[in-house]
């Protein structure tokens, strides 16, 4: 037991029940001043639902909150806002028809005597902050305009931007690379150093050994472990979280048939995309490395038909097809998952089946009339509940009330479920515990063995190195160049993206 | 003759009647073009007072010299005593105005208009028995309407008005009124609504209900198809109706050409044309009937 | 678990039975407030006065689902139904048969209105107007078109059957009612359990997610202003039917209020996304009670906007706490 | 990079100029089409008649902005304006004073104003109660509770100057233009630059993340719906001012739908979370030369549905192509 003075934040004993099914059980942590705290485990385990406590989003059904030693309640955001507490939540919290300082500065805004808005300060600030993590967007832009990545670091700047006693960050590194992973972590150094806590969660666990001084696993809504993190493996830190032994990551891949499945010829997208093209062999796993505003998303939106493009020919088993829209890239066998999961991949107000068959639906239905048959509905959706392990009290709860992990797995499922016979799969492990995520690896590999082919776009190096046959690197919407076989490493990787070889990219 | 150019406003067509007062708006101005190469018409429809409003300020930047105005309601006053300040010839018609801001008014007789009907209804039931009303869109010569038909029927002892209720001048929503008053009123000797549409309506709710005890319908303003009914004298229900000329936007036009060249009526001695001019509501019966259907009408 | 579901599925539950529960709550109200109420008749007249507007209620419900909003539906009324009759006048000539006739024109109505609520679609997709301005506009002009051909007055049938088969009664239940009755099972139907109906919601409910899915967005847009332009002229004719005749200065007036208050009464949120068949009819049913109350109770003429303001804001009041 | 950037702002531009481009497009077409309409005594006359639903329209701008609706804004005035010459006629004998009496009116009115939007703020958000329903059924009783207090008759001023007033002109421009000029560059200056503004935006954008930015939600909200009330009531006092009357049957009828309308033909989406208080202006003074246009031309009184419809789809649908 540490005493409350080094002590920021204390829970004694905060049980969370939503309807009447307990979500977090018995609860008891503390949280040092000026540490970095670690909180992992499965998805579903209650994490966000704990943070989100601490937030004043939700108010535990039992059990207290001590901050600074004495006894608080947290009923709403307001006041988690007033005790210092900032937290950057696991689904954006960022209002598209704003501006991005706007965004930045939403509910603290600086004001001039007159009362009126200083924007002249607030974009200077938020200039700043940007320039601190190193990515280049316009203060004044709409967020709207933003990529994932780019919306990622808004918020990140946004829970920075009030200098919280306590920043709390859920899974703040899905779809960063290393490189501004790298950055962020320097950012969260120098807040520690100026006396900043921070709670940090994340799946990466490579990233939470690196960075956090102790770690706190969950399961099921308890706290099953808690240990200072230079005492513990990433390996023990996931037998922990899972609590049980866990399969070698990475499964065996196969080589590839030559065969040319789909190709993709000088496609450019004024302003987005210029000149790029590639091959796709059948049963290939073809990985897209590169940074923020590498426009893997443009390019992986612009093949399912989303966007326009201004010229370039694709090809699918020889014969070439104009995509206008998703319907016709569906109709030619070729699916898209999206890394906007609540923007573009899921529908919240939907069950777990609705979302599932949303693409496939047709082939659910019978008779000219299209009437959908429950049953099979159901039967599938089933199917992919337990391959992919989705914690759902049932299929038809609406999503809002599934943890992020689990929303994701939805939402690959929701992408394969087609059976496509190219998959562009865009992050499609964000969020995602490691258990799950070997899942997934197994999956993709064992349809990739079965000949599915698939564009495999993904922030997370291990990922790509360990799942892909081919790389190709893409910076500001050009194809850098393409690593196989023994070159498939972060060394070549980042030399790509960068154009600076990895040692000097690293600081 | 004086080169006249000629503004009309009127309220938009929202029921029955206005369609046909419109109709014959249209008329005079034709007639009257037909024979008189000097004048110019420039007709407008209003929705709403505020629309009403604009329209007079519009025929006045189109430089009118003679405006025809059915106010809305009095509210419309002060816009027109502009026109009429600004020494445009102005003859009000039908819905009057606040104060006198015209040179001549045409009008109809609401009050006249429900007393005839209301002492034809209560003489037929020799003067003892329950009525049931359907009023009109609440404003003012709904008002005046509703209030004489209640004063009138005062003086008779025997008649009772069971209820009044809005049927908004819309057949169908007389209809609806009138099926709820057939299960609120287990006896009922007539219905009068001083308007044929909702006069048709109820009508129909009943003819639907199957019930016998009503014995007379009263509209008013003798729609084409009722005065249609009475002559043919085949609907023992309807058998009379109350005169609201929609012509009268027709004479108007007469009036205001007449007027505006300081010209009077055959047979008048005055050199100016009358100040005031109220139009007779007439009773019409079978034996008038046919001296009143106008089968051209909308 | 088990129990974890049944709460969520409890709270979903609600939402669907909430308008019932308001429903319920007026009905027990009016019994008791008025003796006149609960006669069959009565009751059978409050279900024929809600039909009309009912019916029209329910394609709004899948426009709002959709995420738009219909304000053409009554001036649509008003002009199909008048083109449906001068069309049956027509063929009474060449034809001859007054049934025949009839069909024609009822067919033509049809058309003509599942045509009109294309063209709303039409503009609102191809267009991308939004479809308050598009329907806006479109109730000018469907108006505008009515009054044209009928001069502002009425236009009637010449058949006497066409003025009977609207208000005819099957097995003791009105036509317009039944006909209410079957659209909406079948609406109800469509919605829950065609691809079309799932769609819908997808549309409404996140635009840009449906477009990821491979939707075809403006089709299902399309597909449901027609459907409403088709639903509101079958009210349409039903209701010129009972006149044997279309005022067309006020047929349909106001209507799109009505509709769009039975939608929300019923439960389907103005945002779109979701909605219930059985909701709206409950909405429907309950503005029809109140209007019904107003005159049983013979409420003072201009203090009845005020008492109906109160009820609908109140029946809404009721749903909106404990879900 | 840069010229992406670029790109982009471009196209916010266009989306903000949209609505002068459209009116641009109609001021040319008219005053080629009819020679009085580029008389200034004409185009005074098309902004004094804008005025009174332009600046209803602002408050209604909000309100959008804000996720709402206010379909009570018509009824509302005729009854503020009822009350607040109700009031003055009152005063005028105890003050014998005319000016103080007629300030005594006004303020009266005002403070109503505020008032009542105050009301359906509050059953908006603490009643948890969706903004159609509550505006609907507000609509329904003020409206009923002018005609009660007016017995559906006008209510007329008993001080002449009150008459006057609001047809005066400060340096040729009518009062009411300049109250709407001002009551512009106010509210276009408290959206923007104001944090009540940047709120607003959040709350009709996305009302989750306005919650978790700790943002007061319904004290946005209410004042959103106080301050649409008291603008609304400005209009009404200008508007009773110009007949030194109110028709309690008939003043402000229609008003929500040319409000909207210009709302969003001003290009602010009926969606919320953003929008321009001069696209409002200009919607507003679209509207107005539509319909003057139509008199200038002396369009049938029945096709003026029609050519009005299709020039209101026709303004928004240039819009929507651009952008
Ligand atoms: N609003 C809610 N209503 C009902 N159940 C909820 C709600 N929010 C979360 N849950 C449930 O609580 C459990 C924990 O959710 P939580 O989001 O805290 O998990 P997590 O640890 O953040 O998982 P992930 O790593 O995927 O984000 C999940 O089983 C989820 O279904
Ligand atoms: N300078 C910029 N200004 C505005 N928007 C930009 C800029 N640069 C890139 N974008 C946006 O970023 C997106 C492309 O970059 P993005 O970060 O998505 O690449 P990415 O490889 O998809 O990133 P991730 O790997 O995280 O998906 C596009 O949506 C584009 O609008
Ligand atoms: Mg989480
Ligand atoms: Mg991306």
């Amino acid at each position: 037991m540490t005493d409350s003075n080094e002590c920021l934040l204390k829970t004694v004993g905060i049980c969370k029940e939503f309807s009447s099914v307990q979500v977090l059980k018995d609860i008891n942590i503390e949280v040092l001043r000026g540490e970095i705290l670690g909180i992992i485990g499965e998805n579903g385990a209650g994490k966000s639902t704990l943070m989100k406590i601490f937030s004043g989003i939700y108010t535990p059904t039992t059990g207290e909150i001590r901050f600074e030693g004495e006894k608080v309640s947290i009923p709403d955001p307001l006041s988690a806002k007033r005790l210092g507490i900032s937290i950057l939540p696991q689904e954006f919290n960022l209002v598209n028809d704003l501006a991005v300082y706007d965004n930045i500065f939403l509910g603290s805004e600086i004001k001039k005597r007159s009362g009126l808005l200083d924007k002249k300060r607030m974009m200077e600030r938020t200039t700043r902050l940007l320039r601190e993590l190193e990515v280049e967007i316009k203060p004044d832009e709409k967020l709207e305009k933003l990529s994932t990545a780019q919306k990622q670091m808004v918020e990140i700047c946004k829970a920075v931007a009030m200098d919280a006693r306590l920043l709390i960050m859920d899974e703040p590194t899905t779809v960063l690379t290393r490189y501004e992973i790298d950055i962020l972590f320097n950012l969260m150094r120098r807040l520690r150093e100026q006396g900043t806590t921070i709670i940090y969660i994340s799946h990466k666990l490579r990233e939470v050994k690196a960075i956090c001084s102790r770690v706190v696993v969950l399961r099921d809504g308890e706290v099953v472990h808690t240990e200072m993190t230079e005492k513990i493996s990433e390996l023990e830190m996931a037998q922990r979280m899972v609590g049980r032994e866990l399969s070698q990551v990475f499964p065996e891949r196969k080589t590839p048939t030559p065969e040319v499945i789909f190709e993709v010829r000088n496609l450019s997208v004024p302003g987005m995309l210029h000149d790029v093209s590639f091959q796709l062999h059948k049963g290939e796993i073809l990985g897209f490395a590169g940074l923020v505003d590498a426009r893997r998303t443009e390019l992986g939106e612009a093949i399912f038909g989303v966007r326009k493009r201004s010229s370039g020919r694709i090809l699918m088993e020889g014969a070439e097809i104009d995509i206008r829209s998703p319907q016709e890239a569906v109709r030619y066998g070729i699916d898209y998952l999206s890394d906007d999961r609540q923007g573009s991949g899921i529908l919240t107000s939907f069950s777990v089946t609705q979302n599932i068959t949303l693409v496939s639906l047709f082939a659910y239905c019978a008779s000219f009339l299209k009437v959908i048959m429950r049953k099979n509905e159901d039967a599938a959706s089933l199917r992919h509940k337990e391959r992919f392990n989705i914690k759902a009290p049932s299929l038809n709860v609406r999503l809002e009330y599934l943890s992020g992990g689990n929303q994701q797995k939805v939402s690959l499922a929701k992408s394969i479920d087609p059976a496509p016979k190219v998959l562009i799969a865009n992050e499609p492990t964000r969020g995602v515990d490691v258990a799950a995520k070997h899942e997934i690896y197994r999956f993709i590999n064992s349809l990739a063995q079965t000949g599915l082919s698939c564009i495999f776009i993904s922030s997370e190096q291990e990922e790509i190195i360990g799942m892909c046959h081919r790389v190709i690197v893409m910076k500001e919407g050009r194809i850098m160049g393409t690593v196989e076989g023994r070159d498939i490493n972060e060394e070549q990787i980042m030399f790509l993206a960068t154009g600076v070889h990895a040692g000097a990219a690293r600081t | 003759e004086k080169y006249l150019k000629i503004g009309y406003s009127m309220p938009a067509a929202t029921a029955g009647y206005m369609a046909r007062a419109i109709y014959w708006a249209k008329k005079g101005m034709a007639d009257w073009k037909a024979k008189d190469k000097n004048l110019e018409f420039l007709y407008v429809n209003a929705e709403n007072v505020t629309k009403q409003a604009n329209d007079i300020e519009d025929l006045m930047a189109k430089g009118i010299n003679v405006l025809i105005v059915w106010p809305y309601d009095a509210s419309v006053t002060s816009v027109i005593e502009k026109a009429w300040k600004a020494g445009i010839y102005t003859v009000v018609m039908d819905r009057g105005t606040s104060k006198v801001c015209y040179d001549t008014y045409l009008s109809n007789d609401d009050e006249g208009y429900t007393r005839e009907g209301t002492e034809w209804l209560s003489k037929q039931l020799n003067y003892k028995g329950n009525i049931v009303l359907i009023e009109g869109i609440p404003c003012p010569i709904n008002t005046v309407r509703i209030e004489t038909i209640k004063k009138t029927a005062a003086q008779y002892p025997g008649m009772k008005i069971l209820d009044s209720q809005p049927g908004n001048w819309r057949k169908d929503e007389a209809l609806k009124v009138m099926e709820n008053y057939l299960q609120k009123y287990k006896a009922i000797d007539a219905v009068y609504t001083a308007d044929d549409d909702m006069m048709l309506g109820a009508l129909q709710a009943y003819k639907e209900s199957g019930r016998k005890d009503i014995k007379y319908f009263l509209g008013g303003a003798c729609d084409k198809n009722v005065i249609k009914m009475i002559m043919d004298g085949k609907e023992p229900l309807v058998q009379a109706n109350v005169t609201y000329p929609p012509d009268q936007c027709a004479t108007v036009v007469g009036v205001a050409i007449q007027g505006a060249r300081g010209k009077n009526f055959q047979g008048f001695y005055q050199k100016k044309i009358p100040v005031r001019i109220i139009l007779a509501a007439e009773l019409v019966t079978r034996q008038n009937a046919a001296s009143y259907y106008f089968p051209d009408e909308p | 678990m088990k129990t974890h579901t049944l709460a969520l599925l409890g709270k979903i539950q609600y939402e669907k039975v909430a308008p019932f529960v308001a429903l319920a709550v007026l009905f027990v109200a009016s019994s008791v407030l008025s003796p006149y109420f609960l006669q069959i008749q009565n009751l059978l007249n409050i279900l024929r006065q809600v039909s009309y507007t009912g019916m029209i209620a329910l394609g709004m419900t899948f426009v709002i689902i959709g995420g738009g909003i219909d304000l053409s539906v009554g001036s649509l009324a008003a002009f199909n139904a008048s083109m449906g009759i001068l069309f049956l006048n027509y063929l009474m000539g060449p034809l001859g048969n007054e049934y025949l006739a009839m069909a024609g024109g009822i067919l033509a109505a049809l058309l003509l209105g599942a045509f009109s609520g294309a063209l709303n679609g039409f503009l609102i997709t191809k267009g991308k107007i939004a479809p308050f301005i598009v329907t806006l506009g479109s109730m000018a002009i469907f108006r505008s078109l009515a009054l044209f051909i009928g001069s502002a007055g009425e236009i009637r049938s010449v058949s006497n059957y066409y003025g009977t088969f609207g208000m005819e009664s099957i097995l003791f239940v009105p036509v317009p009612v039944f006909a209410m009755v079957i659209l909406t099972v079948l609406l109800s139907l469509v919605l829950n359990n065609t691809a079309y109906g799932r769609y819908l919601c997808a549309v409404g409910s996140n635009l840009r997610v449906a477009v990821f899915s491979a939707i075809k967005v403006n089709k299902i847009k399309f597909i449901t202003y027609t459907l409403c332009g088709l639903i509101t002229s079958v009210s349409a004719v039903m209701l010129s039917s009972r006149f044997n005749a279309v005022s067309t200065s006020n047929l349909g007036m106001g209507f799109e209020l009505d509709a769009i208050a039975a939608v929300i009464i019923g439960g389907t949120p103005l945002t779109g996304g979701r909605g219930t068949v059985w909701g709206t009819v409950m909405g429907a049913i309950i503005l029809g009670i109140i209007n019904n109350m107003l005159n049983m109770l013979g409420v003072s003429p201009y203090l009845q906007g005020t008492v109906k303001g109160l009820v609908i804001i109140g029946a809404v009041y009721i749903q909106a706490q404990k879900s």
